[in-house]
């Protein structure tokens, strides 16, 4: 995992930025399917109701908090695992 | 779509920008596809074409799947300022 | 979008081509895999029944009517919001 | 899959034009495992073995997801002739 | 499909072992979503019940045979496939 | 996840592999979030913040997604390795 020169370091950081944007796009999309599928089924109008609206706001914040929740667990997880391995 | 303002980019810059603006709309497309055939579309499919009441529902389904798009972005982008930065703990 | 000298744009087409028979290929894969699975419940004989035939055949014209009436959309909602963007 | 004849391609373009083959290969192959999987096996996995009645099963689905493959693919390419071209809307 | 120098072989086989590490992870995940989805449902503990335990177990080695049942059938029919296309 | 030794690789190697390690690693954590928002959270939305259940419910179906992940991991070697290699008859 290390032993990187600094301009393998470099290299790998702009590498990593570009995965960000690709996994915050995804995270996104996924996002807005979700809160679509769930809050959406009235296909009388063209525009959103309100209570369409109010639901996807409140699946949004929902959906933020579940992401950083999950990114929580998984971190300490991640590392339990991972010192586990280190021990094998 | 995140509109950011830089001077000068290269010329793989610039053309990796326009590849990733137009990956970016084409995923938006797909997604959209993909939902409103499930929300509109009868799954028996006895007829080859589409009815009347299910080119309506795709018609509203594209505004309304724009419209919710557009709202979360905003929400979102508001969101993760108040929240300082970062966003989603990731 | 725009300020690419000639030699940028026919790199960029090319690339877009590339785009293009990638997303078609996915268009595919999702109308094989949608009417398969809308169209396909018997396994008691291992060749396509009239019936599941004839399904597939709707489902495709009928997936095909949609791709092209959402293309239709999709471009007029993205025009609209991308000249509401440029005016904010 | 959709054989295009072209004179001396490069290098490059043969190696990638291989590759391409194997991956729409590939991608059926994992649709055909996904949606097979769904027709046929038990979802409350009692038991770890194919059952007789699930190899029959998974034989037959692929049978006819190959033919429902050939199928669409030769009525995708009759109807976008018919349409002129473009096809999809794309 | 053929017609390559023996250097245009080699950068192939790289690739394709590339496509393979990126193919089992896929498989990998898709049996991960899975399993976990079909046997897992009680959320009042945090470690695996022996049901869910042995229903993982059963269901990785119920996927693991229909992999190989499904990728035999695949070989035979894209072989067959591809013999009749070269007889059109 | 799968640790090969090897001697001495390349610039070009070092930085693919932490690539392709944090690539795995994000991916597993994308599949966590999607199936254990499926699993726990409430469809309806009619509140904007995790109850009290829902946040349990997340925490434990994360524990479980771990335990589970690595269990299938170790089989699947175990089982690969008695099928002497190839596995999945790919």
């Amino acid at each position: 995992m290390d032993g990187l020169t600094p301009a393998e370091s470099r290299e790998l950081d702009q590498r990593l930025q570009k995965r960000q944007v690709k996994e915050f796009m995804t995270v996104f999309g996924n996002l807005v399917d979700n809160c679509f599928t769930a809050c959406v089924d009235d296909f009388t109008s063209k525009a959103l109701s309100g209570r369409e609206s109010g639901c996807i706001s409140r699946c949004v914040l929902k959906s933020m908090s579940t992401q950083t929740r999950l990114g929580e667990r998984f971190g300490e997880l991640n590392a339990a695992m991972t010192a586990e391995m280190q021990r094998r | 779509m995140f509109g950011l303002g830089r001077p000068q980019p290269s010329s793989a810059e610039k053309i990796a920008a326009v590849e990733n603006e137009l990956k970016v709309v084409a995923e938006m497309h797909s997604r959209m596809v993909k939902i409103c055939t499930l929300k509109c579309i009868d799954k028996t499919y006895r007829e080859g074409e589409l009815s009347k009441g299910e080119s309506v529902c795709l018609d509203r389904c594209a505004a309304k799947f724009f419209e919710a798009h557009q709202k979360i972005s905003d929400q979102l982008q508001k969101e993760t300022q108040a929240r300082g930065g970062g966003g989603f703990g990731m």
